[in-house]
């Protein structure tokens, strides 16, 4: 068993086991703790398969952006420290059951399925930031330059969304807000 | 025990990928939902990166899908999270108990 | 001729009567066009037994076609063969009498003409067209107008009434479209057209599954057992006008759908499912006729008794014979007549005395002879009297059902024939409960019938005596069209 | 560059109109009156623009490629939009965020547009989120109503939900056959059950968006909440560009199993037609009923679907065309009542016709157009989609339909009853109709009756496909 | 030479009438239809004689044999090829005889309506009805093809209907209309599959043909025709039978005799004319017009109309024994006779000597005409002086009443077939036939002779003689007089052809063969009858002549078998019963409610099935959103387990 075996057990532990924990707990803030070293654990994952790149974008939006705007969000909405209500068990049996038998359909299929790797090795395209970047902003030649585009128009009217809806509105019949004035994050 | 591979980590997101479902399908809380979404959203990039690296290295296909769902994760979290605080201003409570005047 | 013409002036009148403004001016509006159409339909007539005269022997004649959708092989082809000129005839006849009769409504005077013009188009339309998508188009066109004219100028309970009849119908055109849709998919070039598709040979596997779902589905709308139910209520709701169509018209597209599409087409499908038609149509006639009995209302009185007699229309057709399938087409027209006479005269009578409940009558004759006359010809007509149209219709279906020497056939027919009994029994009972006896105090003072009454039936009724008296033109033009339907039929081994 | 204006012209127009309304929202406040005028005729010249300088061909690589079905098709989404930008003009006049309302409803469109236009699955991906998300935050715009963010969140998160089992599918698919273009999809499909299972997870992501039993479940509640121009949009212009993409997935990129999507698209229909009727059955409020009956169409466009021929694409296209007007010409007459008395039960209709008789007749065209009678276009729409299902000979799967036909019809005669038939004491005061609600409605009306009755426009459809 | 135009006037000219008075006479014609109505049937009815004389004298006879000429053909509806309804005229020595028999009644009651029916408010309509069935008789006998006849039958049928319920605000006129019209109309089922056997088995409708075609011994026809049998019986047979059953429907013969007593509710002149002498023998008249094959193909049907008209005439005579209503005992006096008529064709075989009976029939037809027409034409006499049906009211009329009186005594000899007046020629012919083929028969014949002129003549001494007239009846007769020459002309002419038409050598003119039957007179045959009949006038003069209190004592003696007769052996309550318990709530009430319960039902169930179905699935749009997820998720892996693994 080699380094690295290990190195990827453990990660894979890491994730698993904080990702269960994240939707186990009954404390909320600690259920933000856990997504974030889930999180952690998938962006070690890429590492693992060297994949700088998108290890460096996982941590730096999700566990920079997301997980601080969800922990934000807690703040704003939640006292912490207070467990959450139980979900009824009925719920949460047949929940389970749903998962699992999901779980295992698809595993099932995916071990039926023999992948091969069909390509060559030397026409591999090392995923560095070079080639991303060019390929990125391409126009041609599998270029991403649209999806690009794309993702900046849906960006720009998420904000418009947020801003809208967070931001506190001038008609008086919002003065009955708890809170005095919920700023919002996005902006 | 064998040299992890392909299906180990396709091991490892579909685990994570019916996490995220549990989480999704149980909890109670609107914002811990949002979480459990993050769960399945990463469990596909993890599906993703490792497609391209073990099976299809010639093109980086898998890694922009990966980069783009990134993004848009960010855009739904934050206009999710909008929502729900404007549902918290009208209902006091992001319990999703509490949101289900619709219905029939 | 041009057959168009039959389309586009009510559709001009429908539209004309929307644009004016008051109630006298639609009223005359829609009198001028149904005039117009009912002088087309006589021209019609007429140019048809010209042409036949002269030489003449296509099958369909007049015809028209222009392109409609034509990827799917749809195009507006109308064309006339004797059948078809006789129920324009009766479509015309129907309508004007109709438009006649409801010269007193005050509610929303502008819907109700517009609608029960529209009717007129779907009739028309589905009696012209040659074409079976359009044929389809025309026969759904006449069922929400019918929705609306029983929920909106009905009685009774209307809208229960209402639904029922646009449900059921639909539900007997929703069968028909399948049907269609089947015979469409047979063909390899894969068209409506009547005519090409009666060139074609359709394969007997879909003959089976379509010419069911085609005769039941068109069979609704003849009352079909047991799919009549809607029959009785919708009649008895719907305001005079509205019933005179429904029975008069209405009913006769299913009666004409079931002979021209179902049976011409597919003529394997007809032979392997007659007995059952026979068996449900027998059951109609006999079951009608024994429902009749125990009703007090005249209008459920003359509906189930629609029952009975549209029954022979499918028994005609069901016996696969030359004579009793144009008995059943002389049935159509003069049950057509007949019981839009019937209706009008109910109106009539209920506009007077506020009643339906032949209980609640009597003596009429005495205050207003015109009308009762009116009733005791109509009952006679219904009972099948000679001299007028039900008794040749009656009996050129029994002529043509005798023409199988088998015992099913036989005790069908005498079954049928039983019904003229009862027919006599029933009717005699409402006509004598209503017309004679002594006068009630409150009746005293009715008047008979004004002008558009007087006129409305006696168009009607010449319509009824030119049949009953000289049958032999109504059954000049229609034979021939039967023969060929026949003669598909007798190709069958 | 001159390629890329033509072939994406639609895009960039919207795109331009977009950034132009988020210049005059920064800069000075224009009155809502001037803004609507500016954004109608704006979005006129859009649909004009639309059916000029069409061209064929492919961008990026093959992500983006355009056809002439695929500029009619988006000028069928830009004619929508128009006309909603017409129809709730009253609804428009007193929201504070009308710019706003219009930037969201426009990337929404935008991401529909690349939706169809798209020839892979990150593009396919993208442009359904930009579809979505919007919507999401439109779907909250009456702010202070509770159902409105209650509405916005159930949208959210079942959308979330939905993306993540299409990413997975997605995955999958990737996985298995190491593209992720629906070009070059087809020879490397072999129907192995991997794909199969990869395929149904793609499947449920348009069954979501076309509300398809047993995916439905927000819709109704969605429709319900959300204002009535979200719901509209909803319901027509988003569901009718899924149908176009779900059509074109299906025929081009998963050609070769069309054998499993045929059955499971058959089986599907039939359910959703079923329980679209049976819910709608029961329903009070006209948007929640409006949303059961436009889950009962969608079983219909199915049937069309699993045509699998040119008549498959036409017919379902022809119908999208038809919905729009009617379906909008119900959501105008609807919303014109709602914003002026507040009412929405179906029961607030009865007695509508002694006071409002030209919306009335506009209402049940509308209704009867979608419950498909004759002469409405609504009928040859319906037609046309069975008779390409029944290409395949199965009586029984069309019967089922023609049968569901009827129960559609005794929902729609419930609110025709209404309006016409009952009787109100107190019946829905005299409305007063902005003109632009009144020349949309007219122009419904128009497209209502004219669209069945000039072949030559399912002709024109037809020779595009 | 004959002219077919003027034969078809003969008939054409009542229609005309008919519509003329139906259509304007309310308005223009009120007092004059009357008139009118009488000169268009006198006219009518020189035509017809006219006629009757050019077959009988001139044109008729070819080589001894009265032919059966077709003067006027026309195709009215052609079902297929040879088979049609033809409207035509067809000739021959019985239509002759029907003709002027029935122009002749009718215009003598036209005449008689005059004054009977003055000052009535629908006078136009009555003549109008009149004129209505005149026509339809006239047609029904010159028929050429037997669907005419059906189609004529219908129509005496509902000018019948119409005429008994004049009086339509009596309540039991209206139901003795309906009564007549529902009877017949059952009996015409009976003629009608008839007719559709008949027309099947000959491949034509044609009267000529058919007869022809069904009695040549060759014939493919007859031979499938008699080859074919049910329940051991041929094919022919039970069309004959079957047509028979019309016949006996139209013609009151047992067990369809209930409608005739009750349809004396109808105007009295209308009962002499349509009830008496012309429309109730339309079943002897259709008998003998399908003689040949009666007797030549299916002598088993023709024995059925011996026996039938042979009960019938003897119960209906037991009956009018006992009746009180004069016009109900000439009601079944009427019966009687037409059971004779009936009976005498059915002893009858065809041709020469044996075709006696078919003479006979005919003969007696023909007399019975005059004098039942007469009797009912006093009997309206009487009752327009009384206003009252009932025997007891009446009395000692011979004074008041004299032509009436002497008229009405003619008819009694003649109907009692006293010689010499006519009755006694015909009847002793019939009894000669009877003797002749059947024993039984010709016993059955002489007793009712006998009972026959007792009943007639009990009818006489009660009328005229018994108690005496009353004061009011003398007062009356001061103001009303016995109706003046309209009513007195008819009664002297019809009484004259009472007494003198038994001197026509019948048999020249009318045989079943055609050729001219020798009919003998046998004496010692006669005397049986004759005796029969003074016996019977005997006890009525012992019983009735004058006041007493016998009458009641014997039927007190007899008094189960008087209360049988009375009742009319309860052939009503019997068909009451089965009407209404049988017909109405065992047939259509379950037909109503099975249609009201079971198929509308159903077809509602189906709604209220969906609707059910719509209410218990709601739960599914709980409003959870977790809730949708979860079978978002579930349809998901179902729907990919299902194409996996199930539905390759």
């Amino acid at each position: 068993m080699s380094g690295s075996t290990i190195i990827f057990y453990m990660l894979a532990a890491l994730t698993l086991v904080s990702g269960l924990f994240a939707v186990g707990t009954r404390q909320i803030f600690r259920a933000a703790i856990f997504l974030l070293f889930s999180l952690i654990g998938v962006a070690g994952l890429y590492f693992w398969m060297q994949y700088e790149f998108i290890a460096a974008v996982q941590i730096v939006v999700y566990v920079g952006g997301i997980t601080v705007l969800i922990i934000f969000s807690i703040f704003l909405t939640q006292q912490t420290g207070e467990k959450m209500p139980k979900q009824k068990l009925g719920r949460q049996i047949f929940s389970a059951l749903a998962a699992f038998c999901g779980f295992a359909l698809i595993m099932l299929q995916v071990y039926q399925h023999t992948f091969t790797f069909t390509g060559s090795l030397n026409l591999i395209v090392d995923p560095n930031v070079q080639n991303i970047g060019n390929q990125m902003l391409g126009v041609n030649n599998g270029g991403y330059a649209l999806p690009f585009e794309v993702v900046s128009m849906l960006l720009l009217a998420a904000l418009i969304g947020c801003i809208l809806i967070a931001a506190p509105s001038n008609s008086p019949k919002r003065g009955e807000l708890p809170h005095s004035n919920p700023k919002s994050e996005t902006t | 025990m064998m040299q992890p591979g392909l299906y180990h980590i396709l091991f490892i997101s579909t685990a994570l990928f019916f996490i995220g479902v549990f989480g999704f399908l149980t909890r109670k809380n609107l914002i811990t939902i949002l979480m459990s979404v993050e769960l399945i959203l990463n469990s596909v990039n993890l599906n993703f990166i490792a497609f391209n690296k073990y099976l299809w290295p010639e093109k980086l296909d898998g890694l922009f899908f990966t980069i783009f769902i990134i993004a848009i994760a960010a855009a739904e979290a934050a206009v999710a999270i909008a929502i729900i605080i404007n549902l918290y201003r009208s209902h006091h409570s992001i319990d999703v108990d509490n949101a289900e005047e619709l219905k029939y | 001729m041009n057959l168009s013409l039959l389309i586009l002036i009510p559709l001009i009148t429908a539209a004309a009567v929307l644009l004016m403004r008051n109630k006298q001016q639609v009223k005359w509006v829609a009198l001028v066009g149904t005039a117009i159409q009912l002088a087309l339909a006589l021209v019609l007539l007429f140019a048809y037994r010209n042409e036949v005269a002269s030489g003449n022997t296509n099958q369909f004649l007049f015809q028209q076609q222009y392109e409609w959708f034509p990827s799917w092989h749809i195009s507006f082809h109308l064309g006339v063969d004797g059948i078809s000129v006789v129920m324009v005839l009766l479509t015309s006849l129907v309508v004007i009498a109709g438009v006649l009769v409801s010269w007193n409504i005050e509610k929303m005077t502008k819907e109700f003409y517009f609608l029960l013009i529209l009717l007129s188009i779907g009739a028309y339309g589905f009696f012209l067209s040659l074409d079976l998508f359009i044929l389809f188009f025309f026969l759904e066109i006449a069922v929400i107008p019918k929705y609306l004219l029983i929920g909106i100028w009905g009685s009774g309970k209307k809208e229960y009434a209402a639904n029922k009849l646009a449900l059921m119908l639909m539900g007997g055109s929703a069968l028909v479209l399948v049907g269609l849709l089947g015979v469409y998919f047979s063909s390899e070039v894969r068209t409506f057209d009547l005519i090409k598709l009666s060139h074609l040979n359709i394969p007997v596997n879909i003959q089976m599954i379509c010419f069911p779902l085609l005769f039941v589905g068109f069979g609704v709308f003849t009352a079909l057992f047991p799919f009549h139910t809607w029959v009785p209520d919708g009649h008895s709701s719907a305001p005079t006008a509205g019933s005179m169509f429904l029975a008069g018209i209405s009913m006769k597209l299913g009666g004409y759908g079931c002979l021209r599409v179902a049976t011409y087409l597919m003529p394997e499908g007809a032979k392997q499912y007659a007995n059952i038609i026979i068996v449900l149509s027998t059951i109609a006639i006999l079951y009608g006729a024994f429902a009749t009995m125990m009703q007090k209302d005249l209008k459920y009185m003359n509906a189930y008794s629609s029952v009975s007699h549209v029954g022979f229309v499918l028994f005609g057709i069901g016996m696969l014979t030359k004579t009793a399938m144009t008995g059943a087409v002389i049935q159509m027209v003069s049950h057509g007549l007949m019981t839009a006479l019937f209706f009008a005269v109910i109106g009539m009578i209920y506009e007077r005395t506020h009643t339906r409940q032949v209980n609640e009558m009597g003596g009429l004759l005495k205050v207003m002879p015109f009308i009762t006359t009116l009733l005791f010809i109509v009952g006679l007509c219904s009972l099948g009297l000679p001299g007028l149209s039900g008794f040749v219709a009656e009996i050129t279906v029994f002529m043509g059902a005798w023409e199988h020497p088998d015992a099913f056939h036989r005790i069908a027919t005498i079954l049928a024939c039983m019904s003229i009994v009862v027919t006599a029994v029933y009717i005699l009972r409402a006509v004598s409960r209503t017309a004679m006896g002594s006068v009630k105090e409150s009746f005293a003072h009715i008047t008979d019938a004004k002008w558009n009454e007087r006129l409305a039936a006696i168009i009607l009724i010449a319509g009824i005596l030119a049949i009953g008296v000289a049958p032999f033109w109504i059954n000049d033009l229609i034979k021939p069209g039967a023969e060929i339907i026949m003669q598909k039929i007798m190709l069958v081994p | 560059m001159n390629e890329f204006v033509t072939l994406m012209k639609s895009e960039l127009v919207i795109t331009v109109i977009i950034f132009l309304l988020l210049f005059i929202k920064l800069g000075s406040g224009m009155k809502n009156g001037m803004l609507l005028l500016v954004i109608q005729n704006l979005l006129l010249l859009n649909l004009v623009i639309g059916f000029f300088f069409n061209a064929e061909g492919n961008l990026f690589d093959g992500m983006f490629h355009t056809t002439a079905l695929i500029a009619f098709q988006k000028s069928i989404l830009n004619l929508g939009v128009y006309l909603i930008s017409l129809l709730f003009a009253g609804w428009y006049m007193k929201s504070e965020h009308l710019a706003e309302f219009f930037i969201l409803l426009l990337s929404a469109l935008l991401g529909l547009d690349l939706l169809i236009s798209s020839g892979n699955f990150l593009i396919f991906f993208l442009s359904l989120e930009l579809a979505t998300i919007p919507l999401a935050a439109m779907a909250n715009f009456d702010l202070e109503k509770k159902i409105s963010s209650e509405a916005a969140m159930k949208m959210i998160l079942s959308s979330a939900f939905s993306s993540g089992i299409l990413l997975f599918g997605i995955s999958l698919v990737y996985g298995a056959t190491g593209t992720i273009s629906f070009a070059a999809l087809p020879v490397l499909l072999d129907g192995s059950p991997l794909q199969i299972m990869a395929f149904v997870f793609l499947i449920t992501a348009f069954a979501f968006k076309l509300s398809i039993v047993p995916f439905h479940l927000w819709t109704a509640d969605v429709y319900e909440g959300s204002p009535i121009a979200t719901t509209s949009f909803l319901s027509v212009i988003s569901k009718g560009a899924i149908a176009f993409v779900f059509v074109s997935v299906l025929y081009k990129a998963f050609q070769p199993m069309h054998e499993v999507w045929h059955n499971m698209v058959m089986m599907l229909s039939i359910i959703t037609m079923i329980i679209g009727n049976l819910f709608a059955l029961r329903q009070q409020n006209i948007k929640r009923f409006l949303a059961f009956s436009s889950i009962a169409q969608v079983g219909f466009i199915l049937v069309g679907i699993t045509g699998n021929s040119i008549d498959g694409i036409s017919s379902v296209v022809y119908f999208i065309l038809i919905y729009v007007f009617s379906n909008l010409a119900a959501f105008g007459v609807a919303a014109a009542i709602s914003s002026q008395t507040g009412k929405e039960k179906i029961d607030d209709y009865k007695g509508l016709y002694k006071t409002n008789p030209w919306l009335s007749w506009v209402m049940a065209l509308a209704l009867f157009s979608l419950a498909g009678i004759p002469p409405t276009a609504g009928f040859f729409g319906k037609l046309f989609l069975l008779t390409a299902g029944a290409a395949n000979d199965n009586y029984g799967f069309i019967l089922i339909a023609a049968l569901n036909l009827i129960v559609s019809l005794y929902y729609y005669l419930r609110v025709i009853r209404s309006i016409f038939m009952d009787k109100n004491e107190q019946p829905v005061e005299k409305i007063n109709i902005h003109p632009s609600t009144k020349f949309a409605l007219i122009i419904c009306a128009a497209g209502i009756i004219l669209v069945g009755l000039m072949s030559w426009i399912y002709d024109y459809i037809h020779t595009l496909g | 030479m004959l002219n077919a135009t003027y034969i078809a006037l003969i008939p054409l000219l009542p229609l005309a009438g008919f519509l003329l008075l139906g259509l304007f006479g309310r308005k223009y014609f009120k007092n004059s239809s009357g008139i009118i109505a009488t000169i268009i049937l006198l006219v009518a009815t020189v035509l017809a004689i006219y006629t009757a004389y050019t077959y009988f004298f001139e044109v008729g006879k070819v080589h001894g044999v009265y032919q059966k000429l077709i003067p006027l053909k026309y195709t009215w509806l052609e079902f297929s090829k040879g088979v049609s309804i033809d409207m035509g005229i067809l000739l021959d020595p019985i239509t002759c005889m029907m003709l002027v028999v029935i122009t002749f009644v009718s215009l003598m009651v036209h005449i008689y309506s005059l004054a009977y029916m003055k000052g009535e408010e629908r006078f136009a309509t009555y003549y109008s009805f009149l004129g209505l069935f005149t026509f339809s008789m006239l047609a029904l006998v010159i028929s050429s093809n037997i669907f005419q006849i059906y189609i004529f039958w219908e129509l005496v049928g509902v000018s019948s209907f119409l005429l008994i319920g004049f009086y339509y605000d009596k309540p039991s006129a209206v139901a003795a209309c309906k009564k007549a019209f529902i009877v017949t109309r059952f009996a015409d089922l009976g003629f009608l599959i008839g007719i559709l056997m008949l027309s099947f088995y000959s491949g034509t409708l044609d009267f000529n043909t058919l007869i022809e075609r069904l009695t040549s011994p060759g014939s493919t026809e007859l031979s499938t025709a008699l080859s074919s049998s049910f329940l051991g019986i041929s094919a022919l047979t039970w069309a004959m039978i079957l047509v028979f059953i019309g016949a006996a429907g139209k013609s009151a013969m047992f067990p369809l005799q209930i409608w005739l007593p009750d349809a004396m509710e109808g105007p009295t002149p209308v009962s002499a004319l349509i009830h008496a002498a012309t429309m109730v023998v339309a079943g002897v008249f259709l008998v003998a017009r399908l003689f040949p094959i009666f007797a030549l193909s299916a002598p088993e049907a023709l024995q059925l109309v011996a026996y039938v008209g042979a009960i019938s005439a003897f119960l209906a005579a037991i009956i009018a024994c006992t009746q009180t209503d004069i016009k109900r005992v000439l009601a079944f006096s009427t019966i009687s006779q037409i059971g004779y008529m009936m009976f005498a064709l059915g002893v009858s075989k065809y041709g020469g000597e044996n075709g006696l009976g078919y003479t006979a029939s005919m003969f007696h037809l023909f007399t019975h005409a005059m004098f039942k027409a007469l009797l009912f034409l006093g009997a309206g006499s009487i009752i327009h002086f009384i206003h009252s049906n009932e025997m007891k009211d009446m009395g000692g009329l011979r004074k008041l009443l004299p032509i009436t009186h002497i008229t009405f005594l003619v008819a009694c000899l003649a109907i009692s077939g006293i010689p010499p007046f006519a009755g006694f020629f015909s009847k002793e012919e019939i009894l000669l036939a009877a003797w002749q083929q059947n024993t039984i028969i010709y016993w059955i014949g002489l007793l009712t002779s006998g009972l026959t002129a007792f009943y007639m003549f009990r009818l006489y001494f009660g009328i005229f003689w018994s108690k005496a007239p009353s004061l009011s009846d003398s007062a009356h007769r001061k103001h009303h007089g016995e109706g003046g020459f309209a009513m007195m002309l008819p009664l002297v002419l019809l009484a004259i052809g009472a007494a003198a038409a038994g001197f026509i050598p019948f048999g020249n003119f009318v045989s079943s063969d055609g050729k001219v039957l020798e009919s003998e007179f046998h004496l010692q045959l006669s005397i049986a009858p004759v005796t029969f009949g003074l016996i019977g006038i005997f006890i009525a003069m012992w019983l009735y002549k004058k006041q007493n209190d016998k009458p009641d004592k014997i039927a007190a003696s007899i008094n189960g078998l008087y209360k049988l007769a009375w009742n009319k052996f309860y052939f009503d309550e019997l068909y009451i019963f089965l009407t209404k318990k049988i017909i109405f709530n065992l047939i259509a009430k379950p037909a109503a409610w099975f249609d009201k319960n079971v198929v509308d039902g159903l077809i509602n169930a189906t709604g209220n099935t969906t609707q059910f179905i719509s209410k218990k699935i709601k739960g599914v749009q709980s409003g959870k959103v977790q809730q949708y997820a979860a079978y978002f998720l579930v349809a998901a892996i179902a729907i990919a387990v299902l194409f996996i693994y199930w539905w390759k």
